[in-house]
C-alpha cells in the first residue's frame, strides 16, 4: 500500500532526471501509473462491498504516535477509485493537451505528486499523517495552478489558493493537534471508539470549528470560495482533476470522514446546513451570469460542494447516502464538462459562451460527451444524476421542520446548476458553427475519448445503479453511518413528490435557459456586486492588513537607533521596575557599609562631576579628556579598595583608549545638538529611573550575605597549588585561564577588524 | 631618624604639590601653569616617593621608587614641553602682562616647522 | 611632533619602558601585573616612539608587522594551554618544572601562557595603533 | 563522567584561526585549510556528538580544578547538538565562502575571523560557567562586528553601528546580570549556581535578575521588542556571513535562554505569561515585517525574528513537549535559514541583485537550482513533512496543555505569514519572468566563475538541503533527540551531577 | 661603538636589578641578556660618550641642578601664594651651544624641570631654545644665567 | 563609602544610556563606554569590597589567611575590562568610518538599511 | 602622632585638597591644553595619594601602580599636543 502511494512521489521525483523521456514519447507510458493503480484499488472492490475494510500500517515517528496507518474502506475506496480513474483519464488527456509542452515533465511531475498526496490523505488512518497529505495537496496545486507562471494572474492565483487554503490548513492543523490531545491518539480508528469522550469535551467546539475552517477553506466554502474560480488559471487537466473531481473534494472527504466522530450534534450540523446552503445557492446564482465555460463550472463546482456540505450536514441517512452518491455523480459529470472545456479551448481558442456554437458538426464525439454530461448534470433520467437529485430531494424532505425551506434552496441551487450545465455543455454545440471554427478538426484521440468514458459512466450508472450500489455504495454509507441500514439505489422509485420536484427542476432549468442569454453586459452588471462579496471583504482585510503590518512595522523598526535603544531600555526598565516593586521590600544594611574618608570622597566627587562633565561638555574633546579623568578616579578606587592589578590595568587601558580617541576624533565631526529640549528631558528622565533601578538593586543585593566558598578556595591554594601569590593573576592564567584565552582572541579580532576596516577598500571595478 | 625624615620628606612634599595645585589655578596663562606644575609637582611627588621608601625601608622599594623618580624627571619635561609647544600653535595667548616674544612668527605655519632666526649666520 | 626633545627621550624610553614591561610580566603570578599590563605597557613604549619618530621609524625599528605578533602569541598561549590534552588532562592543567628557576620563580605552563597573552596584547595594541596613525 | 577531549571543537577552532592567520595573504591556502578544517571540525563535532549520545553527559575541568572553582565545560545531548549543528553550518558556509568571498576580504582575515567566530558558538555552547559565557559571548559579538563590516560598505556599515550599539547594550546588561547574581550566589558555575540561587532567600531579586538575563539573551535572540538590530544589519554584508549569522548567532541566544530558564532561573508565572506574550509579539513582528520586504535577505531576516518566536514559545509554555518543540525548530532553523542565506548568495551571483521586484525567471533558467532551493524554502514555510512541520505540531499540542490558546493562534499567524511570504517569494523569484537587469560591473556572475568555486557554492547548499530533508522525513531521529534533551532540560538532575559529582555526594 | 653599546646595555642591567630589586648574579646577568637584547632591537645612532671621566662633575651637577630646583621653587612658591603677580613672564631665544640630541634634550628637560622655565622647543636647525620664563626682567641676562648655568655645566659632563 | 558607589554606579547607568540615546556617534560610543565602567563598578562593589588587603600572599605566607578582597570580581573585571577594550576600540574605529562614509555625525541619517523599500 | 596618623590625617587630606583644586583647573579650561595640563597634573598628584596609601595599608605593591602612573601617564598629554598640532595642520 505504502507504495501505491509512495509510487506518485517517486515519479514525482524522477521526472527532472528523465524530463526527455518524458517529453518524448514517455509520456504515453505515464497514465500507466495511475491505471495500475486503479486496478490495485478495483482489486479491493470485492472485499469493500463485502464490508471488509483494509489496514497497512508503517512506522514513521513512533514516538510521537505518528505512522504511516492506512485505511481502506468503502469512503477512501470511493475517492481513491476517483483518484486513480479520473487520474488516469486527465494524465491522458494531458499527453495532448499539452503535448510539446516545454515544461510538460514538471506538470507531469507535480500531477502525480499531487494524486499521490491525495492518495494518501484519503487513506490515511492517522490523522496527522492525514494532514501531512492534505498539506501536500495544497502545495501541488500551488505549483499546478502557477504552471503558466509567466501570467501574473496565473502566479496571483495560485498564491490566492495558497493563502486560503494553507491558512486552512493550517487551523486544520490546530484541530488534528487538538483532536489527537482530547482523544489521546492520532489514530482515526482509535478516535472512532471515543467519540462520546470527544463531543463530550470542553474543547469540542474548537475541534469542530478549526476542522471547518480547514475542510471549507479547501472544498471552496462560502466565504472562502473565491480562490476556486482564479485557480482556473491552471491548465485544464488540472482544473479538472484538482478543482472539480478530486481536491476541492478533500474537504468534504474529511467532513464524511469525521461525521462518525464528530457529526451528529447541533454545532456540526447547523454550522455545515447553513454553510452548505448558503454556499450551493450563492454559488449556483453565481454561475448563471457567467460567460466563460471555465467560470461557470468553476462556480457550479463551488455550488455542488456546498450541497455537499449541507447534505453532510444534514446529517440523516439519507443525506449521508445522497452525499456519497453525489460526490460520484459530480466528479462524472464536471470532470466531463471541464475536459470538454479543454477541448474546446484548446480548439477554438476562446471559452466565451456567447461566442461559441454549433461545435456539435466539427467536434461530434465531444459534443455527445457533452450532452451526456450535461444531462446528467440537469439530472435527467436516466442519468446518474437523476438519482443523485433524488437522493438529495429526498434527503432535504426528510428533514423535519425545516424541510420546506431547505428544500426550496435545493431546487433553487439545482435550477441554476442546470442553467450552468446546459450553458457549458450544451450551448457551445448547438445552433450555427460560425464560419471561422469550420476547420476545426477533432483533437487526437486521447482528448476526447476520456470525457467520453466519463460521461458515458454517468449514463451507465444511472442505468445501472446496482453495479455500484453493493460494492461501492454501500461501503461508503457504512463509513459514515456506522450502524446505517442497508442502502438502495435505484432509478425509478415511482410517481411521487421527488420525482416531482425533480421534474419542476428540469422544466424551471429548461425555462430559464431558454429566457436568460448569456451577455457580456450581464456578467459585468453582476460584477458590481462583488462589491460585497467576499473576496471584496478579504481584499479589504488584506489592504487593512498590509497597512498594519506597515504601521507595525514603521513603529517598532523606525530605522532611528535611539528609538531602538529606548525601546530596549524602556522595556528592561519597565520590567525591573515592576518586578523590584513587587517582591522586593527595600532595605539598606548600613551596619555592613564601610565608613568614609577624605580621599574616598574627593576621588567621589571627582568622578562624578567628571561624569556630568562627559555628559554635558559641548566639546569632543573635552568629554574625552573628562572620560580620562573618569577612568583615573576608578583606577583610584579600585586601588583603595584593594585591586592593584584591576588599578594597573584600568590606568593603562584608559590611557589607550585615550589616545585612540583623540587620534581618531581629530577627523570626526564637532558635537551637534540633535536633539530637542523636551526629548533630552525624556531621555533624561528614563536613563535617571533606569540608573536609580540598578543603584537599588545594589543596594538590596549588598544586604544579603554572599558565598564566600569559591573564593576561600582560591585564597587557600593558589600558593600551595597553582604556585602563585598573586591570587588575582593565579586566577587569570590558571583558575580561569580560559576567559584569558578567549579574551586575548577578542582582542585579537578587534585588532583584525580594526585592520580591515581601516585598510580595506573595495575597489568598485573589483568583482565578488 | 627614618620616622622624622618621612615625617619632612611627606609633609614638604604635599606642600610642593598643594603650591602646584594652587598655581595650576591662579596662575594667569597656560604656559605660567605649565611652568609652575611641572616642576613642583614632580619634586613633590619625589619627596613623597622618598618618604615611602624610607618608610619601608627595603631595597627593592627604595630601587623602584628611584625608578619612579627617574621615570617622572624623563617624561614630565617632555610632556610639558610637548603641550607647550602644541598650545602656542593653536594659538594660546600669553598673559597681557607677558614682555617678550621671540617666538612670534618663527614657526611655518603649514610646516610647523621652527626657524631660529639666525640661520644667515 | 618629530621634536629633537621628544625624539631623544624617545629613544632611552623605549628600551626603559620594553624592560620594564617584561619585569611586569614576569612577577605577574606574584604580584600586580602579568601579560595584560606588561603588554600594554610595552606596546606604549612602541606608541611613544612611534609619535615622536614617525611611524615608519618605528616600524623599521620593530622590523616585523605587530600584527604577526598575535598569531605567535595566541599560538603560544594555545600550546601551553593544549600541551596537558596530551597527557590526558584538562585543558588549561598546569605543567611546571621541578626547579624554581631565579628571578621569575616557579616555571610552568601558566607563565607560558602569560606570555602568549603579552604578545597578543602588544600585536594588538600596535596593530590598531599603528593602523589609525597610517589612515590619519 | 570526565572527558578532557570534549573542549575539542574549540580548540580545533582556535588552531584553525591560528593556522589561518599565519597564511594571512595567501588566500588559496586559506581556502585549502578552511575547506579540510571545517570538514575536521564536523569530523570532531559528529565524535562528541556520539561520545554524548552513548555515555551520557561528559564534563571537562579547565585546567582540573573541580567545579565549582575552574572553569568547567560541559557537554550534554543540548550543547553537543548545537556544537554538531554548527560544525555543519560552520562547514557549509565556509565552503561557500571559498567560492563566494572575494579575494580582497580574504586577504583582510576573513576566514581566521570566521572560523574565531564559530569558535565562540562551540565555546557558549560547551560551557558551564555563566562568566565564560560571557566570554564567548563577547567572541561572537566581536567577531560578527568584524564579518559584518568587512569590506565596510556603506550599507554595512549603517548595518554595523546599529549592530554593534545594539549588541554591546546587550553585553553590558548581561554583564550586569551576573554581576548581580555573582554578589547573591558567590559562584558562577552554571551547575552550582542552579544550587545556590534555588537557596536564595530573597526570590524577589532572584526575579529581577532573571529580567536582566532574559533582556540581555532576549537582545541576542532578537525577540520582540529587543529585535531591531537584526533586520537593520543581516541583510547588508555578503550573503555567506549573512548565512552564518541567520543560522547560528540568534539561535545561540536562544540556548542561553533556554539553558538558563530551565537551570537557574524557573520561571514563575509572570515570567512564563510574559515569555508567552513575547513569544506572540516576536511571531507578529517578524512575520509582519516580512511581508512588507522585497529584499530577499530581508525577508529572511525578518522571518528569523518570527521564527525565534515560535522557540521563545516553546520557552514559554514550559512543559516538556513544547521545549521539545523548541528544540525541534531550534535544530531545523539552524540548518534551512544557513542554507537559505546561501541560497541568496548563490542568487545574487546568478542575476546580480536580491531584490525580489527585479528577480525572475529563475525557475525556468536554472530548474534544477530552484528544485534544491525550493527545499529549504518550503521546509522553512513548515510545508509537512519537511522540518519546518514537526516543531509546530509539538508546539501546538504543547500550547493546548498549556491552554495557552493565544499562543497557538500567534503561532497558526506566524505560520501562514510565513507560508506566505515563501509562496510570494517563489512566485516571484522563481516563476516570474525574468526582468531585464542591468549588468553589474562589480558583480562576479555564477557563469563567469572557475568550476571550483561553482561547485564551492552549491555543494554546501546541496549538503544542507539533505540534512533538512533528514531532519523533516527521518523526522523519528530529530524527535527522540530532542525529546531527551527537553527531558535533560525540565530535569537537571543529570547535569548538575555530572558537573558536581563529587561536590554533592560529600555535603 | 661597541663602547656606547656596552655602557648603555651595563646601564639597562643595572636598572633591570633596580626595580626588580634583586641584587643578585643571576638577575644581574638576566638583565643583561635582556637589555643586549632590548639595544639590538632598537638600535639607533647615539654618538660616542665616554661616562668613566664625568663622573664626579655628573655629581656636582645633580647638586647643583637640586639647588636650582629648590631655589626656583620657593621662588615660584612665593609668587603663587601671595595675591599679586611678581612676574615678567616671557619667550625667549637662548642659543645653543649644545649641538648633539641628547645634550640638547638634557638641557631642554633640565630647564623644564626648574621651575619658572620651560623650553618650548628647539629650531629646526638645532641653533636656538624657545624658553618660556616667569621672570625676565632682563632678557640678556637670563640667557647668559642658562649659558653660563645649566648648558655650560652640563657640557661639561657630556664632552 | 558603599553608598556613594552605588551613587556612581547608578550615575553611571544613567549617563551611559543618556549618551546612547543623543544621535551622536561619537556620544554613542562615549555612552558605551559610560556604561561598561559602570558594570565593572557593579561587579566590583558586588564583590563586597575591603579596604587595602589585595589578594595578594604574603611573601612569607602561603595562603590568605585574614581578610583580604574577593579575588574573583577582580579578575572577572580585569577580563571585561580588556575586552571592552577590544571591542570599543572596533566600535571607535567604526564611527570613524561611517563618519568617513556617510559624512555625519547624525544617526538619525543612517535608516537606509531599515527602510523597507531599497 | 602615628606616622600613620600623621599621614591619614594630614597630608592624605593635603593631597586630596590639591587634588580638588587641580580639579576645578580642569573644570573651568578654558582652552583644551589647560585642561590637558590639569589632567596631567591629577595623575602627577594621584602618584602622591598612591605612595601615601601603600604607607598606611602597608602595601608597597601598591607603588607599582605608581610606577605605571609615573610611565605613561604623559602618553595621554602627548596624545593631546598630537591632536592639537594635527588639527592646527588641518584647518
Ligand atoms: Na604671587
Ligand atoms: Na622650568
Amino acid at each position: 500500500m505504502i507504495l501505491a502511494i509512495l509510487s506518485g512521489f517517486i515519479l514525482a521525483g524522477c521526472t527532472p532526471f528523465i524530463s526527455k523521456f518524458i517529453k518524448g514519447k514517455g509520456s504515453l507510458l505515464l497514465p500507466l501509473l495511475p491505471f495500475g493503480l486503479f486496478v490495485y484499488f478495483i482489486s479491493y472492490l470485492k472485499e469493500i462491498g463485502e464490508g471488509q475494510t483494509f489496514k497497512f500500517s508503517y512506522e514513521w515517528v513512533p514516538s510521537y504516535g505518528i505512522n504511516f496507518g492506512f485505511h481502506l474502506d468503502g469512503l477512501a475506496m470511493l475517492f481513491a477509485l476517483l483518484i486513480t480513474g479520473v487520474g488516469t483519464l486527465v494524465f491522458t488527456y494531458t499527453t495532448s493537451y499539452l503535448k510539446g509542452h516545454q515544461y510538460l515533465d514538471r506538470f507531469f511531475g507535480y500531477l502525480s505528486m499531487f494524486m499521490a498526496s491525495m492518495l494518501g490523505l484519503v487513506l490515511s488512518d492517522n490523522i496527522i499523517t492525514l494532514f501531512i497529505f492534505w498539506e501536500l495537496t495544497s502545495i501541488s496545486s500551488f505549483f499546478l495552478i502557477g504552471f503558466n507562471n509567466d501570467d501574473p494572474k496565473s502566479r496571483k492565483s495560485a498564491l490566492l489558493a495558497l493563502s486560503i487554503t494553507g491558512l486552512g490548513g493550517l487551523f486544520l492543523l490546530a484541530g488534528m493537534v487538538l483532536l489527537g490531545f482530547v482523544g489521546g491518539t492520532y489514530q482515526f480508528q482509535e478516535l472512532l471508539s471515543q467519540s462520546n469522550l470527544i463531543q463530550d469535551h470542553a474543547s469540542y467546539g474548537w475541534i469542530v470549528g478549526l476542522i471547518f475552517i480547514g475542510a471549507f477553506t479547501k472544498s471552496a466554502q462560502f466565504p472562502f470560495h473565491f480562490w476556486l474560480p482564479g485557480a482556473m488559471k491552471a491548465p485544464t487537466p488540472v482544473s479538472t482533476y484538482l478543482h472539480s473531481a478530486t481536491m476541492v473534494k478533500a474537504g468534504i472527504y474529511l467532513l464524511a470522514r469525521f461525521t462518525p466522530l464528530l457529526g451528529g450534534t447541533p454545532e456540526w450540523n447547523t454550522t455545515l446546513i447553513i454553510v452548505g446552503a448558503i454556499t450551493m445557492v450563492y454559488a449556483a446564482v453565481h454561475s448563471i451570469f457567467r460567460i466563460d465555460m471555465k467560470g461557470i463550472l468553476a462556480y457550479s463546482t463551488i455550488s455542488a460542494l456546498g450541497i455537499l456540505v449541507f447534505l453532510i450536514g444534514l446529517g440523516t441517512e439519507a443525506s449521508l447516502l445522497a452525499a456519497g452518491v453525489f460526490i460520484l455523480v459530480h466528479a462524472l459529470y464536471k470532470a466531463t464538462l471541464f475536459l470538454i472545456t479543454g477541448i474546446v479551448d484548446h480548439e477554438t481558442g476562446t471559452r466565451d459562451v456567447t461566442v461559441l456554437s454549433g461545435l456539435s458538426k466539427v467536434l461530434m464525439p465531444v459534443a455527445v460527451a457533452a450532452g451526456l454530461a450535461a444531462l446528467s448534470n440537469a439530472g435527467a433520467p436516466p442519468f446518474f444524476g437523476f438519482i443523485g437529485k433524488d437522493l438529495i430531494y429526498e434527503a432535504t424532505l426528510a428533514y423535519g421542520n425545516w424541510a420546506v425551506v431547505l428544500t426550496i434552496a435545493a431546487i433553487v441551487t439545482n435550477v441554476c446548476l442546470l442553467f450552468a450545465g446546459l450553458l457549458a455543455g450544451f450551448k457551445p454545440f448547438v445552433g450555427p458553427l460560425p464560419s471561422n471554427y469550420a476547420a476545426l478538426h477533432l483533437p487526437h484521440p486521447t482528448m476526447w475519448v476520456p470525457p467520453l468514458i466519463l460521461a458515458g459512466l454517468g449514463l451507465v450508472f444511472g442505468l445501472f445503479p446496482s453495479l455500484i450500489e453493493g460494492v461501492l455504495v454501500q461501503p461508503v454509507f457504512s463509513s459514515m453511518v456506522i450502524e446505517g441500514a442497508p442502502v438502495h439505489i435505484k432509478l425509478w422509485h415511482g410517481f411521487n413528490l421527488v420525482l416531482g420536484l425533480s421534474l419542476l427542476t428540469l422544466t424551471l432549468g429548461v425555462v430559464l435557459y431558454m429566457i436568460l442569454k448569456p451577455s457580456s453586459l450581464l456578467f459585468s452588471k453582476t460584477l458590481k456586486f462583488e462589491m460585497i462579496a467576499p473576496q471584496t471583504l478579504f481584499g479589504i482585510f488584506g489592504k487593512f492588513f498590509n497597512a498594519f503590518a506597515r504601521f507595525w512595522t514603521g513603529l517598532f523598526q523606525n530605522g532611528y537607533l535611539r528609538n531602538y535603544v529606548i525601546t530596549i531600555l524602556g522595556f528592561l526598565t519597565i520590567l525591573l521596575a515592576y518586578r523590584l516593586y513587587q517582591g522586593v521590600n527595600l532595605y539598606i544594611d548600613t551596619a555592613q557599609l564601610t565608613s568614609l574618608t577624605i580621599y574616598e570622597v574627593t576621588v567621589a566627587i571627582m568622578m562624578i562631576v567628571a561624569i556630568i562633565f562627559t555628559v554635558f561638555s559641548r566639546s569632543r574633546l573635552v568629554a574625552v579628556a573628562s572620560l580620562g579623568v573618569m577612568g583615573y578616579s576608578i583606577c583610584l578606587i579600585f586601588l583603595f579598595y584593594s585591586a592593584p592589578d584591576l588599578a594597573m590595568t584600568q590606568f593603562s587601558i584608559d590611557t589607550l583608549t585615550v589616545i585612540l580617541f583623540v587620534l581618531v576624533i581629530y577627523n570626526l565631526p564637532k558635537y551637534k545638538n540633535f536633539s530637542s529640549k523636551a526629548v533630552r528631558l525624556r531621555d533624561a528622565v528614563l536613563s535617571i529611573f533606569f540608573g536609580s533601578l540598578i543603584a537599588i538593586l545594589t543596594l538590596e543585593v549588598l544586604a544579603e550575605p554572599l558565598n564566600r566558598e569559591t573564593s576561600i578556595f582560591y585564597a587557600e591554594s593558589a600558593y600551595l597549588l597553582a604556585k602563585g601569590k598573586n591570587v588575582v593573576n593565579v586566577i587569570l592564567v590558571d583558575f580561569r585561564g580560559f576567559d584569558t584565552m578567549v579574551e586575548i582572541t577578542v582582542l585579537v579580532i578587534a585588532a583584525i577588524g580594526v585592520f580591515s576596516l581601516l585598510k580595506l577598500r573595495l575597489k568598485s571595478i573589483e568583482k565578488e | 631618624m627614618t620616622e622624622i625624615l618621612v615625617y619632612i620628606l611627606s609633609t614638604s612634599g604635599a606642600i610642593f604639590i598643594l603650591l602646584a595645585a594652587v598655581g595650576i589655578v591662579k596662575m594667569p596663562d597656560l604656559y605660567l601653569r605649565i611652568s609652575v606644575t611641572t616642576k613642583a609637582a614632580t619634586l613633590g611627588i619625589g619627596l613623597i616617593l622618598l618618604s615611602a621608601a624610607f618608610y619601608f625601608n627595603d631595597n627593592a622599594i627604595s630601587a623602584r621608587v628611584v625608578a619612579i623618580i627617574i621615570f617622572m624627571l624623563l617624561t614630565a619635561p617632555v610632556g610639558a614641553h610637548m603641550i607647550g609647544r602644541a598650545s602656542y600653535f593653536t594659538g594660546v595667548k600669553m598673559w597681557k602682562k607677558s614682555k617678550v616674544d621671540d617666538l612670534k612668527g618663527q614657526y611655518d605655519k603649514k610646516t610647523h616647522k621652527l626657524k631660529s632666526g639666525e640661520e644667515d649666520k | 611632533m618629530k621634536t629633537i626633545i621628544f625624539k631623544t627621550a624617545s629613544t632611552y624610553l623605549l628600551p626603559l619602558l620594553v624592560l620594564f614591561s617584561v619585569f611586569i610580566l614576569l612577577r605577574g603570578h606574584y604580584l600586580p601585573g602579568g601579560g595584560f599590563v606588561g603588554g600594554l605597557i610595552a606596546s606604549i613604549a612602541f606608541v611613544i616612539h612611534s609619535f615622536a619618530n614617525g611611524l615608519e621609524q618605528t616600524k623599521n625599528l620593530i622590523k616585523f608587522h605587530p600584527g604577526f605578533l598575535m598569531p605567535v602569541g595566541l599560538c603560544i598561549a594555545l600550546i601551553s594551554g593544549a600541551a596537558p590534552l596530551f597527557i590526558e588532562q584538562s585543558f588549561m592543567t598546569g605543567l611546571w618544572f621541578e626547579n624554581p628557576i631565579p628571578v621569575i620563580g616557579m616555571v610552568g605552563s601558566a607563565l607560558f601562557f602569560d606570555a602568549g597573552v603579552y604578545l597578543v596584547v602588544i600585536g594588538v595594541t600596535l596593530t590598531i595603533i599603528f593602523t589609525i596613525s597610517e589612515t590619519l | 563522567m570526565n572527558n578532557p577531549y570534549i573542549v575539542l571543537p574549540v580548540i580545533f577552532q582556535l588552531f584553525t584561526s591560528v593556522l589561518l592567520m599565519f597564511f594571512w595573504y595567501r588566500v588559496n591556502a586559506q581556502r585549502l585549510i578552511t575547506i579540510i578544517c571545517s570538514i575536521i571540525s564536523v569530523g570532531i563535532a559528529i565524535w562528541l556528538f556520539k561520545e554524548v549520545y552513548q555515555n551520557g553527559i561528559l564534563t571537562m575541568q579547565a585546567g582540573e580544578w573541580q567545579a565549582p572553582f575552574g572553569i568547567t565545560f560541559v557537554a550534554d545531548l543540548f550543547s553537543t547538538t548545537m556544537v554538531l549543528l554548527t560544525a555543519i553550518s560552520g562547514m557549509a558556509v565556509g565552503i561557500f565562502s571559498t567560492g563566494s568571498i572575494r579575494n580582497a576580504r580574504l586577504k583582510f582575515g576573513y576566514f581566521p575571523i570566521l572560523n574565531f567566530l564559530l569558535m565562540g558558538l562551540h565555546g557558549a555552547f560547551l560551557t558551564g560557567d555563566i562568566f565564560n559565557l560571557y566570554v564567548w559571548f563577547e567572541i561572537i559579538i566581536i567577531a560578527s562586528f568584524v564579518l559584518i563590516t568587512i569590506g565596510g560598505e556603506k550599507a554595512q556599515i549603517e548595518g554595523a553601528i546599529k549592530y554593534v550599539t545594539m549588541n554591546l547594550l546587550a553585553s553590558a546588561i548581561f554583564l550586569t546580570a551576573i554581576a548581580i547574581l555573582y554578589g547573591l550566589a558567590g559562584s558562577l558555575n552554571m551547575a552550582d549556581l542552579s544550587i545556590q540561587v534555588a537557596e536564595i532567600e530573597n526570590r524577589g531579586l532572584v526575579n529581577v535578575v532573571a529580567i536582566l538575563f532574559l533582556v540581555g539573551f532576549g537582545i541576542k535572540s532578537a525577540i520582540f521588542p529587543l529585535y531591531f538590530w537584526l533586520p537593520a544589519s543581516y541583510h547588508t554584508p555578503p550573503p555567506a556571513i549573512s548565512a552564518v549569522f541567520g543560522g547560528l548567532l540568534t539561535k545561540v541566544g536562544v540556548y542561553a535562554l533556554l539553558r538558563i530558564f530551565t537551570l537557574i532561573f524557573i520561571p514563575d508565572e509572570f515570567l512564563g505569561n510574559l515569555l508567552v506574550v513575547l513569544a506572540c509579539m516576536t511571531i507578529l513582528s517578524g512575520g509582519l515585517g516580512a511581508i512588507l520586504q522585497v529584499n530577499m535577505r530581508k525577508i529572511f531576516s525578518y522571518l528569523i525574528v518570527c521564527h525565534i518566536g515560535f522557540m521563545l514559545a516553546g520557552l514559554g509554555i514550559y512543559t516538556e513537549l513544547a521545549i521539545m518543540g523548541a528544540i525541534f525548530y531550534l535544530i531545523h532553523d539552524i540548518i534551512v535559514k544557513t542554507n537559505l542565506f546561501l541560497a541568496s548568495g548563490l542568487i545574487f551571483k546568478l542575476k546580480g541583485t536580491l531584490n525580489i521586484e527585479k528577480l525572475g525567471g529563475i525557475y525556468k533558467k536554472y530548474p534544477k537550482f530552484s528544485l534544491l532551493i525550493a527545499i529549504p524554502l518550503f521546509s522553512l514555510a513548515g510545508i509537512p513533512p519537511l522540518s519546518g512541520f514537526w516543531a509546530k505540531v509539538f508546539l501546538i499540542e504543547g500550547g493546548y496543555k498549556a491552554n495557552e490558546w493565544m499562543l497557538i493562534g500567534f503561532i497558526i499567524l506566524g505560520s501562514f505569514l510565513t507560508l506566505w511570504v515563501i509562496a510570494k517569494l517563489w512566485a516571484e523569484v522563481f516563476w516570474k519572468d525574468a526582468v531585464a537587469l542591468p549588468k553589474k560591473i562589480n558583480v562576479k556572475y555564477f557563469h563567469e566563475l572557475k568550476p571550483f568555486k561553482r561547485w564551492a557554492m552549491v555543494i554546501p547548499i546541496i549538503l544542507l538541503a539533505v540534512t533538512s530533508l533528514y531532519i523533516g522525513l527521518a523526522a523519528e531521529h530529530i524527535i527522540l533527540l530532542s525529546k531527551q534533551i527537553a527531558a535533560e532540560l525540565m530535569n537537571p538532575s543529570a547535569y548538575l551531577d555530572a558537573v558536581l559529582g563529587a561536590k554533592t555526594e560529600t555535603p | 661603538m661597541i663602547k656606547t653599546k656596552f655602557l648603555s646595555n651595563l646601564l639597562l642591567s643595572l636598572i633591570w636589578v633596580a626595580i626588580t630589586g634583586a641584587f643578585t648574579v643571576e638577575n644581574f646577568l638576566f638583565g643583561f641578556a635582556l637589555s643586549f637584547f632590548l639595544l639590538w632591537v632598537s638600535a639607533t645612532d647615539r654618538r660616542d660618550n665616554k661616562y668613566f671621566n664625568r663622573i664626579p662633575k655628573l655629581v656636582s651637577f645633580v647638586f647643583f641642578f637640586l639647588y636650582e630646583l629648590v631655589k626656583a621653587n620657593v621662588q615660584v612658591a612665593y609668587d603663587v601664594i601671595t595675591p599679586r603677580h611678581y612676574m615678567e613672564p616671557g619667550i625667549v631665544k637662548i642659543p645653543l651651544d649644545a649641538e648633539s640630541d641628547l645634550e640638547i634634550t638634557l638641557l631642554a628637560n633640565l630647564i623644564t624641570l626648574t621651575p619658572g622655565t620651560l623650553s618650548l622647543d628647539v629650531s629646526e636647525d638645532r641653533k636656538v631654545l624657545y624658553v618660556h620664563a616667569m621672570y625676565v626682567k632682563d632678557k640678556e641676562a637670563f640667557i647668559a644665567s642658562i649659558k653660563n648655568g645649566f648648558e655650560r655645566k652640563l657640557l661639561e659632563i657630556t664632552r | 563609602m558603599e553608598l556613594i558607589l552605588v551613587v556612581i554606579i547608578g550615575l553611571l547607568y544613567a549617563s551611559g544610556i543618556y549618551m546612547m540615546l543623543r544621535r551622536s556617534m561619537v556620544k554613542l560610543i562615549i555612552g558605551l563606554i559610560l556604561l561598561g565602567n559602570g558594570a565593572n563598578m557593579l561587579i566590583f562593589l558586588l564583590g563586597r569590597i575591603v579596604k587595602g588587603k589585595p589578594p595578594i600572599i604574603d611573601s612569607t605566607a602561603k595562603m590568605l589567611t585574614e581578610i583580604y578582597a574577593d579575588p574573583v570580581p577582580q579578575a572577572l573585571i580585569l577580563t571585561a575590562i580588556v575586552i571592552s577594550f577590544g571591542l570599543q576600540s572596533f566600535a571607535i574605529i567604526l564611527v570613524k568610518r561611517a563618519y568617513k562614509i556617510t559624512q555625519t555625525d547624525d544617526l538619525d541619517e543612517l535608516n537606509t538599511t531599515d527602510e523597507i523599500y531599497e | 602622632m602615628s606616622i600613620s596618623d600623621y599621614l591619614y590625617y594630614i597630608i592624605l587630606p593635603t593631597l586630596a585638597i590639591s587634588i580638588l583644586i587641580i580639579f576645578v583647573r580642569f573644570l573651568i579650561g578654558p582652552k583644551l591644553s589647560d585642561r590637558v595640563v590639569a589632567l596631567d597634573l591629577l595623575l602627577t598628584t594621584g602618584i602622591g595619594i598612591i605612595a601615601v596609601y601603600s604607607i598606611l595599608s602597608d602595601q608597597p605593591a601598591f607603588l607599582d601602580i605608581a610606577m605605571i602612573m609615573a610611565l605613561i601617564a604623559f602618553l595621554g598629554t602627548v596624545a593631546f599636543a598630537y591632536y592639537l598640532e594635527k588639527r592646527e595642520k588641518n584647518d
